[in-house]
């Protein structure tokens, strides 16, 4: 069976194109899956891309995580398959239990589009196991809601298991202990606030990007 | 009590001609119906026998103005749809809201014509943030782009930020968009085909937007609908506000693309202003067939709405398709399918023997007929008004208004008025600002398309590419600009220079313009002064587009833009689109590179009549024929326009490769470029400088009048390789002077100013967010 | 006196409410089909200083009018109690 | 029996509030100083269907449990009366 990775999209996501280009400029075999689907077919690896699910009402991710397709993501994850969600996705993620903590409204309470500095951690994750721990990214950042909150106890189990993959340089947007990305304890569940995909071609400036999805491609195999 | 039609906004003169083409009395439905679409937003009834003038045709014009949006062709049977449109006065009341659906809107027009969007700017206009009330307008605007755009996932590549007090309770909101789409699926809106079924997509119909329309079922008419007394009720029938949303756009977009590329719709048309008033009788008028519509099909938000509100209201976010029966079925499994509601809401029926295109409004399929009316009349056969002309007194000397002759010594005039009063750096740091507050707000990467984004070079740079047109080497360049300074002194030359200054633009990106789009935002029409300014601006738009071979595919007309009693200074945007036909590396972009040489191309005016430096030091807005503006030499203009685009256009990946015959460049020969414009050559090196925490040292400028001219037709290169630069461009004709050397921490520019590059970085950082990050309506 | 206040901020009737629009259709598809008439808007509380309760009335007032209510679309419901401490 | 339901959602304690921090930054920019602990939360209204009161509560707080309230970091308020048609 031929490694496929999955895009899962939801009325009102919008990057599913551009990680599909982007997965296949570096080699990958990928297509979209509409959320109403309630069966994944052949699938190495699950992307839930950046967009406005459900145009983001409530709260992002609050009502995307009903969708048919998602119990099906859910159960993927369980047994151990690569799973990343992307802004949107990370959103998704958390709402669904997949991640813990939340992502919360901006602290200056304003969109923020732009390139950031980053640090990957560890490279413990489907997301950096080709990156090294330390190494610095330059990634775009588009969001209006990636505020990582959580409580006191949640923080010490993301510290204990160094399971937060991904921080900011500086503060961004008001994250506790500046974190843009975060894995689950097994490492197969990733969830960042930066677009990869938007890093990785050369004719738009960056390709810092192209090690994250990388990674993910290769733990997709 | 006055009279309805009155209260709806038409004359006595507009109602006897409704009477004419009817024959007959309108009724109530009928009247409102013929407000909204005689009002002068949907009919352009003071500035639509101006608009003719404007050049429309170029071998790749596939439709030009009258449209939806203007379609061109951009080879590889890929064509490019825009527009522009002005969402100013539901801004000035909700700036969020007011600025959302003005964006939602234009990103209709441009789907509706098969095309994907795929970039919108937004150039803005108001009253300085100093004053509070502008704060929370700019922000508000800000955030409702933002908004609307970020979640309908569309990003927002570029636009204007301009600041004068004559917008104080205006503020001028414009929303450009462009799409793209494969030549075959170019739809009109032009219904055809008895039998077929017109369908309604989208939202259910409130009483969004909607005008001195809901008068009709007021108390005050003391009608059938009018009893219940109900105070709530009365109050929920004031006009009210348009409320955007863009996740439904979003749905609506790929429902709309989805049954394009299925060929399951015959026509398409959006609703925008006027409702289904406008969307109706337009899509009828244009195919020239008859059609019927029943009220009762339409579904409704608010369950007592009268024919009049539902038929004129201005709720979002709504589309009007013509479907053969056959396919319907195929119609409501895609929309489905992308959650949209679809609902047939009438049909095409045949002509009526003498009366043709009839557009007729039942309470339902077979029932009372509401209202009947040839199509055409309501949306082509409004008023034309040919409005007073008044030219300012005394009109003094006229200036000469675009020279094509070459400039000679003694054409330059020296008005230096305010030069010696001009202290440099402070000049600088009043008029500095950063906007990236502003953009920082908008994602202007989605499709990762995004070569250059806003800030970063002339014009915004774009792969022409989207999900289903995959990328071939070629790319869009977008500029917006507006001069309303300029044309506040001489509206003609001053909207030519602002036509030229967008396509220098994006030929500093490597790119040729092939098509421009306009807004023209101007005072009350019924002023003979602000009918004078719109004709001349027209004139100037129209003479520098014949000469610059730019053709003009669209554009949008928004008058009785007045703030305390004042029209607006004249206000006319473009927004002009280039092509590079090949590009394989980033374009210069607007910065500088230690060690290097700073070139002049194009010479400079030592004129500061109109500049930005000179206003610091006025009291009174610019007024027609104040003084003389610098001159435009179109024939210049287009060289220098031909040198540039082949300069960058070859570095970046072009076969016209000029730079083949250059021996010894390694590298590229063009690090850095800018033009200059606002704040001349001061604000054109602070912005380079900068975008880089680079300084330079320049020798070459030795008055205030050439630091702050804003003389057309120039621009700022950055290079390694100062005389082969200069000697090329001589070779075509541009005068090229080395004026300065880059390096260090410090912009110092002879005795005139002196400036650390951390410091003007930070002043014009924080000037936004000083006024911005509070914000109250007060 | 300190008090508190609850602001809660509606959207007019005639007012299109996506995001309530937005979770209807989400409880319809949780099978929550007896829910209509889905309206959002926000609630913003506060502690605030007055010499009496007719003073917290018209300061909140004025607060509503001047930043927190634009009335062209929305109208706001005021609460205000006495402060526990 | 139709019910009104108002759910009120507001920021855990223990959670920054960046919306009521801005309201608050603004209020002190106009001379509201004497104004504090500014928090801002949402507001859901509907009509619910249900054959009791007790029937209303239980439905909404299962709507609040599964869509409107998310626990990592806000809290409900809910109010039920019966509609007045
Ligand atoms: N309202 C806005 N929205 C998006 N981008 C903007 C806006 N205002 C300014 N910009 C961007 O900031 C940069 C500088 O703007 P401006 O000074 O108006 O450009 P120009 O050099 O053409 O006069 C441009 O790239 C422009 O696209
Ligand atoms: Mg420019």
């Amino acid at each position: 069976m031929d490694p496929i990775i999955k895009i899962v999209t939801f009325p009102g996501t919008n990057c599913e194109y551009d990680v599909l280009k982007q997965l296949n400029f570096l080699g990958a075999d990928a297509e979209l899956i509409w959320h109403q689907e309630s069966d994944l077919g052949s699938c190495s690896g699950i992307v839930l891309p950046g967009g406005f699910a459900h145009g983001d009402y409530l709260r992002p991710g609050a009502i995307a995580r009903f969708s048919p397709i998602m119990e099906q993501v859910i159960k993927f994850a369980e047994s151990g398959g690569p799973v990343i969600g992307i802004c949107n996705g990370f959103q998704v993620l958390t709402e669904c239990g997949l991640l813990p903590g939340a992502l919360s409204k901006n602290d200056r309470m304003r969109f923020i589009c732009k390139t950031v500095s980053c640090v990957v951690k560890t490279s413990g994750s489907v997301l950096t196991s080709a990156a090294v721990a330390g190494q610095t990214l330059h990634l775009p950042i588009n969001h209006g809601e990636g505020n990582y909150v959580c409580d006191e106890e949640t923080l010490k189990y993301l510290r204990e298991n160094n399971l937060a993959v991904l921080t900011y340089t500086e503060d961004v947007n008001g994250s506790v202990e500046q974190i843009a990305g975060i894995s689950n304890k097994a490492g197969n569940v990733v969830g960042l606030m930066p677009h990869p995909e938007r890093a990785t071609d050369p004719l738009l400036g960056s390709t810092d990007g192209q090690v994250l999805l990388r990674s993910f491609i290769e733990a997709s195999k | 009590m006055e009279k309805k039609h009155i209260l709806l906004g038409l004359t006595d003169d507009e109602f006897d001609l409704v009477k004419e083409k009817l024959g007959r009395e309108p009724n109530d439905l009928e009247l409102a119906m013929y407000s909204v679409m005689w009002s002068e937003h949907c009919s352009y009834k003071s500035s639509r026998i101006h608009l003719g003038r404007l050049p429309s045709e170029s071998p790749r014009v596939l439709v030009g103005p009258g449209e939806n949006a203007g379609v061109i062709d951009v080879g590889d049977n890929i064509a490019i749809a825009i527009r522009i449109e002005s969402h100013n006065h539901p801004s000035a009341v909700e700036p969020y809201q007011g600025a959302a659906t003005g964006a939602g809107g234009i990103i209709r027009d441009i789907f509706t014509m098969g095309a994907r969007p795929i970039a919108l700017m937004d150039p803005l206009f108001t009253g300085f943030p100093e004053k509070p009330h502008n704060a929370y307008l700019l922000d508000g605007i800000v955030k409702g782009i933002s908004g609307y755009g970020n979640s309908v996932g569309v990003p927002t590549v570029g636009g204007n930020l301009v600041f004068d007090a004559c917008y104080n309770q205006n503020p001028l909101v414009n929303v450009f968009c462009l799409g793209i789409l494969p030549k075959d699926r170019l739809v009109l809106g032009r219904a055809s085909g008895v039998g077929n079924l017109v369908v309604l997509l989208g939202s259910s119909t409130g009483r969004d937007g909607i005008g001195g329309v809901s008068i009709l079922a007021s108390a005050a008419f003391g009608d059938e609908e009018g009893a219940d007394g109900n105070a709530s009720q009365s109050a929920s029938k004031r006009p009210s506000v348009q409320v955007g949303d863009p996740y439904e756009e979003k749905r609506l977009i790929e429902a709309s693309l989805a049954l394009l590329d299925a060929h399951l719709v015959v026509a398409i048309q959006d609703l925008g202003g006027a409702g289904l008033a406008c969307a109706t009788s337009e899509l009828a008028a244009r195919g020239r067939v008859a059609m019927d519509v029943y009220l009762s099909e339409i579904p409704l938000r608010e369950a007592d709405m009268t024919p009049p509100e539902i038929m004129t209201s201005e709720s979002q976010e709504r589309m009007l398709a013509i479907v053969k029966p056959d396919d319907f079925e195929s119609v409501q499994k895609i929309c489905q399918k992308l959650e949209v509601q679809a609902s047939v809401i009438g049909r095409i029926v045949p002509d009526n023997a003498d009366c043709l295109s009839q557009l007729r409004i039942l309470s339902e399929s077979g029932g009372k007929v509401l209202a009947d009316m040839p199509a055409a009349t309501l949306a082509d056969e409004a008023p034309k008004y040919n409005r007073k002309i008044t030219p300012p007194q005394p009109l003094g000397e006229l200036q000469d208004l675009i020279s094509p002759t070459s400039r000679s010594a003694d054409n330059h005039s020296t008005d230096s008025r305010h030069s010696h009063e001009i202290n440099g750096n402070d000049a600088v740091l009043k008029l500095l600002f950063d906007p990236s507050f502003v953009y920082e707000q908008y994602d202007h990467q989605l499709f990762t398309n995004t070569i250059c984004g806003p800030g970063e070079a002339d014009a915004a740079v774009l792969k022409l590419s989207t999900p289903d047109i995959a990328f071939t080497g070629k790319a869009l360049a977008l500029s917006s600009d507006a001069n309303p300074n300029y044309c506040a002194i001489n509206p003609r030359l001053g909207t030519a220079i602002t036509v030229a200054e967008s396509a220098l633009n994006v030929a500093c990106t490597g790119a040729e313009p092939i098509g421009l789009v306009n807004c023209l935002n101007f005072g009350n029409p019924e002023h003979g002064e602000v009918m004078w300014q719109l004709s001349e601006s027209i004139d100037g738009m129209s003479e520098a587009c014949k000469q610059l071979d730019i053709p003009v595919v669209g554009g949008n007309v928004s008058l009785y833009n007045a703030s305390e009693g004042k029209d607006i200074l004249p206000t006319p945007v473009v927004a002009v689109v280039g092509l590079i036909e090949n590009i394989d590396k980033q374009p210069p972009v607007i910065g500088l590179t230690p060690g290097e040489t700073l070139i002049l191309l194009g010479t400079t005016e030592q004129n500061l009549c109109g500049s930005a430096a000179a206003r610091l030091y006025e009291n009174s807005s610019p007024s027609p024929h104040a003084c003389t503006l610098p001159h435009l030499d179109m024939n210049f203009h287009k060289r220098l326009i031909g040198f540039i685009t082949e300069l960058v256009g070859s570095q970046i990946g072009g076969s016209k490769n000029i730079l083949k015959e250059l021996p010894g460049v390694a590298g590229d020969l063009v690090t850095h470029i800018h033009d200059v414009s606002f704040g001349g050559i001061a604000l054109a090196l602070c912005e380079m400088a900068i975008k880089s925490q680079c300084g330079a040292e320049i020798t070459g400028i030795n008055t205030t009048a050439d630091l702050f001219s804003e003389s057309p037709s120039r621009v700022i290169v950055c290079t390694k390789f100062p005389e082969i630069l200069t000697a090329l461009a001589e070779r075509h004709g541009i005068p090229a002077q080395i004026i300065g050397s880059t390096g260090g921490k410090k912009l110092q520019i002879n005795n005139l100013l002196d400036l650390d590059v951390s410091d003007i970085s930070y002043k014009s950082r924080m000037y936004l967010p000083t006024y911005l990050e509070v914000t109250d309506r007060e | 006196m300190e008090y508190k206040v609850q602001v809660i901020v509606k959207p007019l009737d005639a007012i299109a409410n996506p995001e309530g629009k937005a979770v209807e259709r989400a409880l319809a598809a949780l099978s929550f089909d007896r829910v209509t008439k889905v309206r959002a808007g926000k609630v913003i509380n506060f502690t605030l200083e007055a010499d009496h309760p007719e003073k917290a009335r018209s300061i909140t007032e004025e607060i509503c009018q001047k930043l927190l209510v634009n009335p062209v679309m929305e109208y706001s419901e005021i609460q205000i109690s006495q402060s526990g401490n």
